[in-house]
């Protein structure tokens, strides 16, 4: 009963608490925004996404840590300018990569860059 | 009546020689073999009580699962074993004996009697509901928990549906338990025929008597039903049997049909016990005796015969003929009138008596507060066109828990406020209780009242998990919020429960001035219940200045002696002896136990030594005392 | 003359007659088998349920409707066997013990006959078809062997009356238990007049 | 009113008249209930509108008329121990419910109310088809 | 009264909910006039007894007076002639309601089967060769649609709250319901039964269109048109090809026939992926056809580990099948 009581503590806390800070990287991102994004975009069907409802596909690799990860894909240094290519279009940076262009607009794609790289 | 001999005696050295008699050793092995059924009744409360911890935390868990849109705090397979897990041990291991444990620990002192008809008997059901409780909740904790629902539709709780132990355990389960149901029923309707004090009529008898007996009728005609189902089921799934399988002619609407001819007598076999708790606690706090006694006793008669008759309205939407669903709509709809007049008798009591607020009364009053918005909601659903649209839906779990915690989990904790003095002979804090009461029927309203909306909006009932957006969400956080409202107020009760126990105060003989015998007896009564076997001369014997003065200077009543009285009238007809302590009812549920464990893990070979194990303790228990040879020269 | 009799039995008096009080064993076995009658109503419940909700052809496939001379001479054993139980509780009333054996002996004899005629029917029917064959077979063998495990549980509680009253047991005054087992067995007796109907008359009707 | 006597043999059947005022409905409403459910849900079932040649609606209102006539039976008779009963109550020092009187009363709200179901019941074989479209 | 407040403001706050109080069918219309019949008459109820109460305890904690009399005529009319004529009447109006619901308003102008499986709906138009779907049902406004009801495994119960009460698919048996929407839109529907373990997620969407565009579906749906693929796409049709899709499922124009999952013949425009388990975008797609069991564990449909190049390819392709 306690570790539920705990959870629903959690749940509300949160909830409540404000929204992560734009990373420097990514100036004028959004990244609240971008978790809404990420839920609705079903990144979550392919990858855990912490922070992210319903997000812990097993399909590519997790993104927990993503703002201390080096590379992107093994391909490009991880910043955000690399990073929102990516989103944009996967198959440019590697092609035959299973990950689909999910033609995701440059707003979108600097909103979600924000986000991940928020996840220290 | 007894012999001139006692009369000898004077008084204070025949009931020192009683107390004697009666004394219990304070020994491990008395503690098991005890037959006193004060005893046996608070062990079922307190069972009957962890049960209802554990399924209630289940249903905290379910909560918080469902507090957000997508929660993910339980898997699904999780959330399934414990929704039916919840469902299951509130109705079948929590409800029936806790109302059973009231039954027993009152019902002698009720009828002016020294022990239930059977003591031994009543041992045995014990130690068998115990163990049933110990398999069913041993499971959860196994992972095999059952995962049908309480109801356990077929095909889906039969093969090839349900692979894996699950729904042995259920169905293994429950026909084990009804065995202490069964003997629990006997019991109390032997005991109330035969057992009541002289003079006690049957136009005399206690409420709360007339409930337990008409529950136990039901009992005895209902249970068959589940046992067969589930008998067959377990044929089914083990051996092969064809029952519930189309293919080979089998049915699936057999089993809903021999399910709910069970399935809903029993809530009445839950919820008329409870009215019978709030029927007996009133005249205490209203000052006068239940108006409209033979009206409320015809209500407890109705109702009992009636809920045989409206079992179809659980599968109103199985496409049946439209007519033959009317003839159980009628039935489900006018079963009201009896429940009616029980509630107006209640109000009428309050109307002309002199109200006294103390925390039993604060729980009879959320009772009936709880008990008519669940009525008239079970009214819609007597139905058929609202039910049709409406089942499955959130709104018929709210409709029943505000029939089954309003209707039975409201008095039976003010049943345990008003009894803990006979029960422990202590008093409970009236402060802590009120504070208990308050979160407890606020706690409950705020879960429960929210799922009537939800339900309306669509929400269909056992899903684990639900889309965001569809006007659900803000019903199920203030569910879940409610819910451990509740959890807290149900806490409040445990504590002070158990703060009375260890420091409360020593309750004064009678405190509440009850009306029915058992505050006649001593504050806690003893071993031997009556010195002398009370004379009962009109409906509330407590009140009655005949029958207190003839306790104090009626002859007592020798040894294990029990008086049996005639069936209508309580005539005194002649004593018997009353049996002894016994280990025998432990072994022979223990017997039991091996034959269940042997059929549930398939080793049928120790299924077949635990039945030779049953068949010689029971043998034993049973055998007839050799005559002695004044006995036998008169043969 | 219907008249006077109405008005005399519905005299105060008349209505308020009580009769002779029973024992709390009594009462005990009657609740016991009632709930046990139930079962059994619910089972023969189910028997006709599945057997009109299948329609025809019943029984399903390959099975043959049941013989019915097995099964009458099985009733023609087992009826019966209720007299000398009867004899034999009136005998111990009267302090008769030896009537009360020999009574007991005999319908434990008729009892073995019925269950060994019991072991000879399904010696023949599972060559024809056995409980998983399709929902026939399941009610079949359900219902005639929770019938026979009825018989061998009144056949046990004979014995067990039986040999208590070889030890010395039972007396003009303490008969209790033979009067309780007695009901025991009167009810497993006519139970099976009603699954004689169910599972084999019905079946020719 | 002048008090009636009784015989033994009026005190032999006076329960059996006073327990039929008690169950009587109770035990018409039951039949009715099961046959009624059981041959409408069975023949609708196998597709049929008779049984054994009788139109089902016919059957139904056989389940429904003479289970009501044998309440309505049931409740003359708890009327009747009622009235007999309350008469010699008055006669009685304490006026209180007699047993007797307490089961007619008891009878008397039961059979009302079993036949109330029946006709309930019986109002819907007016309304409703026997079987669905 | 805050009850009757909150229940008050359940139609304006409902938004997009499946709700039975905003109702577009005529069955369920009726039940909805029936509940809030039911529902003023259950006020007036519970508030005569919070009353009658409230009234006990305020006014008899002060009067000492306890009135020994028998409260028989009291409970006799409020506890049995007042609640007799009330649940006479709600009995009665109930009884025509039935009447109502089992007798459609015209009559059927069109059948659909509706098949349950664990944990999706198989929908056929038997009128229309080859005209199968999943998860969605699409009708014409303003007709009466009859609809059969059966299941391949255990039971399930059909309910579309808007448009009609529910009725369950039991194993053995044909039931028989009929919806009758009145107005255009989109409606959601469950299954209301529990049927194991993915019970939550196995949703429907009830499309109700004009009768012309209705037509125009169900002819593609039947007959679906030849598409103009690009490279890509035709290559995603290679793949879904080679891989065992076609063993499960559908897709007609195409060598896939399985009938185990559900028809993929118009997946490109359903309204979800797995009976309303994730929306259905690329995204979902993608992580549903690799890992079906993240999104909804217990499926059926086992992983389909296809080759990472291949994926974008098949996605693009099964985009095409609307």
């Amino acid at each position: 009963m306690l570790s539920a009581l705990a959870t629903v503590a959690a749940a509300v806390v949160a909830a409540c608490s404000t929204p992560p800070t734009p990373p420097a990287e990514v100036p004028g991102g959004d990244p609240a925004r971008g978790a809404q994004l990420i839920a609705e975009l079903g990144c979550g069907s392919c990858h855990s996404v912490p922070g992210v409802r319903d997000a812990h596909g097993l399909v590519g690799p997790p993104l927990d840590h993503f703002g201390r990860r080096a590379y992107i894909a093994g391909e490009l240094t991880n910043n955000g300018a690399n990073l929102q290519r990516w989103i944009r279009d996967p198959q440019s940076v590697e092609p035959g990569t299973a990950m689909p262009n999910l033609g995701v607009s440059e707003i979108d794609a600097r909103d979600i860059a924000a986000y991940l790289l928020t996840l220290e | 009546m007894t012999t001139t001999s006692a009369q000898a005696v004077p008084r204070a050295v025949a009931v020192a020689r009683l107390e004697e008699q009666w004394r219990e050793q304070r020994s491990l092995r008395s503690w098991f073999a005890t037959v006193d059924h004060k005893r046996i009744g608070r062990r079922y409360l307190v069972t009957a009580g962890a049960f209802f911890g554990l399924a209630g935390i289940d249903a905290l868990l379910l909560r918080t699962q469902l507090a957000r849109a997508g929660g993910d705090v339980l898997s699904p397979d999780q959330y399934n074993q414990l929704f039916t897990m919840h469902g299951t041990a509130m109705i079948f291991l929590f409800a029936t004996p806790m109302l059973f444990g009231f039954g027993n620990a009152l019902v002698p002192l009720m009828l002016g009697a020294r022990d239930m008809a059977f003591p031994r008997l009543n041992a045995f059901g014990y130690w068998v509901f115990l163990f049933a409780g110990l398999i069913m909740f041993s499971s959860q904790f196994l992972g095999v928990a059952p995962n049908g629902g309480w109801f356990a539709y077929v095909p889906l709780t039969d093969l090839p549906y349900s692979l894996g132990r699950n729904l042995d355990v259920y169905t293994l389960g429950l026909i084990f338990l009804g065995v202490s149901t069964t003997a629990g029923a006997i019991n109390f309707i032997v005991t109330s025929i035969k057992l009541r004090a002289p003079g006690m009529s049957l136009n005399r008898a206690p409420l709360f008597v007339w409930a337990i007996v008409a529950t136990s009728f039901m009992v005895l005609f209902a249970l068959p039903a589940l046992n067969a189902a589930n008998a067959l089921l377990f044929l089914d799934r083990r051996f092969g049997t064809h029952f519930f399988q189309p293919d080979a002619g089998g049915n699936t609407l057999l089993w809903q049909h021999l399910f709910w001819i069970f399935g809903h007598p029993d809530v009445y076999i839950i919820v008329l016990p409870a009215l019978g708790i709030v029927s007996a606690i009133l005249p205490a706090f209203c000052r006068r005796g239940v108006a409209a006694y033979p009206l409320v006793v015809l209500a407890t008669i109705t109702i009992a015969i009636i809920s045989f008759g409206v079992w179809v309205h659980h599968m109103f939407a199985t496409g049946l003929p439209s007519l033959s669903l009317s003839f159980f709509s009628a039935a489900s709809v006018l079963i009201t009138i009896p429940s009616g007049i029980q509630v107006f008798a209640w109000v009428a009591t309050m109307l002309f008596g002199r109200i006294v607020v103390r925390v039993p009364l604060l729980f009879v009053v959320g009772f009936i507060v709880t008990f008519v918005m669940g009525g008239v909601t079970g009214v819609m659903f007597g139905i058929t066109a609202f039910d049709m649209q409406i089942t499955d839906s959130y709104f018929v779990v709210a409709h029943f828990h505000y029939v089954l915690f309003g209707g039975a989990v409201f008095p039976i904790i003010g049943g345990l406020y008003y009894w803990l003095p006979v029960l422990t002979g202590k008093m409970a804090s009236e402060v802590l209780g009120r504070w208990a009461f308050g979160l407890v029927f606020g706690g409950f309203h705020l879960t429960f009242f929210p799922m009537h909306l939800s339900g309306l909006l669509g929400m269909p009932r056992r899903v684990y998990t639900y889309p965001t957006g569809l006007g659900w969400d803000p019903w199920n956080l203030l569910s879940t919020i409610g819910s451990y409202v509740l959890a807290v107020g149900l806490l409040l009760v445990v504590l002070s429960v158990v703060l009375a126990v260890a420091r409360g105060p020593r309750a004064a003989v009678d405190p509440w001035g009850g009306d029915t015998l058992e505050w006649a007896a001593t504050t806690p009564p003893r071993p031997y219940n009556f010195a002398s076997i009370p004379q009962v001369f009109g409906l509330h014997p407590a009140w009655d200045r005949r029958t207190l003065s003839r306790l104090e200077t009626d002859e007592v009543l020798p040894g294990h002696q029990a008086l049996l009285t005639s069936e209508l009238d309580a005539r005194p007809q002649r004593l018997v002896s009353m049996p002894e302590a016994s280990l025998r009812p432990l072994l022979a549920a223990l017997a039991l136990l091996v034959v269940v464990l042997g059929l549930l893990w398939a080793v049928y070979w120790l299924a077949i030594a635990g039945v030779v194990a049953t068949i010689v303790v029971v043998v034993g228990w049973l055998w007839p005392p050799q005559l002695t040879r004044a006995e036998a020269e008169a043969a | 003359m219907t008249g006077k009799l109405f008005t005399e039995s519905t005299a105060p008096e008349a209505l308020a007659a009580e009769p002779a009080p029973r024992s709390t064993g009594w009462w005990g076995m009657v609740g016991f088998v009632t709930t046990e009658a139930a079962l059994f109503a619910v089972l023969l419940g189910t028997f006709f349920y599945l057997r009109f909700q299948h329609g025809e052809p019943w029984p399903p496939r390959e099975i043959e409707r049941p013989q019915l001379t097995v099964p009458l001479i099985m009733t023609a054993v087992l009826l019966p066997s209720s007299l000398p139980v009867v004899w034999a509780e009136r005998g111990i009333r009267r302090g008769q013990r030896w009537r009360l054996r020999l009574g007991l002996a005999a319908t434990i004899v008729m009892g073995l006959t019925f269950l060994s005629l019991q072991v000879m029917e399904y010696q023949t029917k599972l060559r024809e078809f056995t409980f998983t064959t399709d929902v026939f077979g399941s009610l079949f063998y359900a219902i005639t062997g929770f019938h026979g495990l009825h018989v061998a549980v009144g056949l046990l509680i004979l014995s067990w009356v039986l040999a208590a009253s070889l030890r010395g047991s039972f007396s003009s005054h303490k008969h209790e238990r033979v009067s309780l087992a007695a009901i025991y067995w009167h009810f497993v007796d006519l139970v099976w007049v009603a699954i004689l109907f169910t599972v084999y008359l019905s079946q020719h009707l | 009113m002048t008090t009636i006597r009784s015989t033994a043999r009026g005190r032999r059947l006076g329960p059996a008249f006073s327990w039929f005022g008690v169950v009587g409905g109770a035990v018409a409403w039951s039949v009715h209930l099961i046959a009624a459910w059981a041959v409408d849900e069975l023949t609708c079932g196998a597709g049929r509108a008779t049984v054994a040649g009788v139109p089902l609606v016919a059957v139904m209102w056989v389940a429904v008329i003479v289970p009501a006539l044998v309440t309505a039976a049931a409740l003359a008779v708890s009327a009747l121990v009622w009235r007999r009963e309350s008469a010699a109550a008055r006669q009685r020092a304490d006026r209180g419910y007699g047993r007797t009187g307490m089961l007619g009363l008891v009878g008397l709200g039961a059979n009302a109310l079993f036949l109330s179901i029946i006709v309930a019941g019986g109002a819907a074989v007016l309304v409703l088809p026997v079987c669905q479209p | 009264m805050a009850a009757v407040l909150v229940a008050l403001c359940l139609a304006g706050c409902a938004g997009s909910a499946p709700s039975t109080l905003d109702t577009a069918g005529t069955g369920a219309r009726r039940v909805e006039g029936l509940w809030w019949f039911m529902f003023w008459i259950s006020v007036v109820a519970v508030l005569e007894v919070l009353l009658l109460l409230g009234w006990a305890l305020w006014r008899r904690r002060r009067d000492t007076r306890v009135r020994a009399g028998d409260a028989m005529p009291f409970v006799g009319v409020l506890g049995v002639g007042l609640p007799f004529i009330v649940l006479v009447a709600v009995y009665g109006v109930g009884l025509r309601d039935l009447n109502a619901l089992i007798r459609p308003p015209a009559g059927p102008e069109l059948s659909i089967e509706v098949i349950g499986h664990r944990w999706w709906w198989e929908v056929r138009y038997p009128d229309t060769a080859g005209a199968i779907t999943a998860n969605e049902i699409r009708i014409p406004v303003n007709q009466t649609i009859r609809i059969r009801l059966t299941t391949a495994d255990v039971q399930h119960s059909f309910w579309v709250p808007q448009l009609m009460p529910k009725t369950d698919l039991i194993a053995g048996r044909v039931n028989e319901t009929w919806l009758h929407a009145e107005r255009i839109g989109t409606f959601r529907g469950v299954c209301a039964e529990y049927c194991g373990l993915q019970h939550a997620n196995m949703s429907l969407i009830v499309t109700v269109q004009p009768e012309e565009e209705f037509t125009a579906w169900l002819r593609d749906l039947a007959a679906p048109p030849a598409r103009d693929l690009t490279e890509q796409q035709r290559r995603g049709q290679a793949v879904f090809e080679a891989a065992a899709c076609g063993a499960c499922h559908t897709v007609r124009g195409t060598t896939a026939t399985g009938t185990i999952g559900p028809d993929l013949t118009t997946i490109g425009s359903r309204w979800s992926l797995g009976a309303g388990a994730a929306p259905n975008d690329k995204g979902h797609l993608g992580g549903w056809i690799v890992n079906p069991q993240s999104l909804k564990p217990g499926n059926q449909m086992p992983p389909q580990p296809v080759p990472a190049s291949d994926l974008p390819d098949l996605l693009s392709y099964l985009e095409t099948l609307r």
